[in-house]
């Protein structure tokens, strides 16, 4: 399965640019896309916190992804 | 009444007032964010807010929500600005309209505590010396 | 800095605002009491206030140094009107800077929580049936 | 000693008027005042509290007043 993922704030700067696209085996659980995105960029592991957003709602590690769900990658947040 | 706004327009406090006022409310509790001048002594130059926008205004609804329904709230306004701004501009305020003072203190709180938590919204410090996108590290 | 003003003109809660505007301040939190439209179930027309003057600012001033002491607040602000009233109209309005925005809601709580039991203002609510000075009786 | 007595909110309705003057022998605490007010003008007895200022700050039931102090009554409070 191919997947996009959107990338803001600090995201953005570990990516270099505010989408990444990369192909993953199967219906990919938020679980393993968090391993893959830190196995390619070892500075997420070092984010206070790492979540993830599908389709605008936060979702944990065990939730399956579907080819067009939009997938955003949420560092820690500072808004306020 | 909920109203949401995220927005790169200034804030202005009186419009957010304006939007929770009512003739049966007894209260009303703002709360003002302002950028600071230091951050742990370092001096700030400005702030730049950037927001995953949809999301942001979906998870201050739910805010909002909870603020109408836990403490009876008669209306809530929550506004964040996004992009650049200077020391002592606003990048939040809240406006609680309630029946009576005390829940409005208590709502008024929570709703600031927790979009801090929750809403996806980051913060870029700039200083002298560099930037830094703030709580990203522990 | 404390700013105490017990007037007759139209209180504007932006003007409390930017008398405890500061650089250094991360948070502001305002109470804005506005009149209701009913007491126990009961249509209100108006209200009427009253104050002796030199004390009720004296007492303000005593409350805003408290919160300056113990919340270590930047500024604080209070404004009260006196005179008459319709619905919706404002009474009072205290803003309250500091660096952190906890110690904002409760230095702002315990100005109007305090103002409200030792200041030295009189409120009358006029009913279509007639008025009443407001708590006088138990 | 000749007092006059400043009345505000319901007090001056109590007295129909925001002065009343009246004689008291020696030099009176608030507590002498107090009960002769009421003693006066019973209303006073049904307020949810009564308490005195004098030259601006609440004096409590012992304090004694000079001659040219300005003494306020102060029916329960309701600003805000």
């Amino acid at each position: 399965m191919n997947l996009t993922l959107i990338a803001y704030g600090i995201a953005k700067d570990i990516l270099k640019g505010s989408e990444s696209t990369f192909s993953i085996k199967g219906q990919p659980t938020i679980g393993d896309i968090k391993a893959k995105l830190i196995a390619d960029h070892p500075a997420f592991a070092e984010l206070q916190s790492l979540k993830f957003a599908v389709n605008q709602d936060y979702q944990s590690d065990d939730f399956k992804v579907s080819e067009n769900d939009e997938i955003v990658i949420i560092p820690p947040v500072s808004g306020g | 009444m909920i109203e949401i706004l995220v927005t790169t327009d200034k804030l202005i406090p009186q419009s957010s007032l304006d939007a929770v006022a009512d003739p049966s409310a007894g209260g009303t509790t703002q709360f003002i964010g302002t950028v600071r001048n230091q951050t742990k002594g370092k001096k700030v130059l400005k702030l730049e807010f950037e927001a995953y926008v949809p999301m942001a205004e979906k998870e201050m609804q739910k805010i909002a929500e909870e603020v109408e329904k836990r403490w009876n709230a008669l209306h809530v306004s929550m506004h964040h600005h996004v992009g650049t701004l200077e020391v002592g501009e606003i990048p939040v305020v809240i406006s609680v309209a309630t029946s009576h003072r005390k829940a409005a203190f208590e709502a008024c709180q929570y709703a600031i505590d927790t979009l801090k938590e929750t809403v996806p919204i980051w913060k870029k410090e700039y200083f002298e010396d560099g930037e830094v996108w703030v709580a990203a590290h522990p």
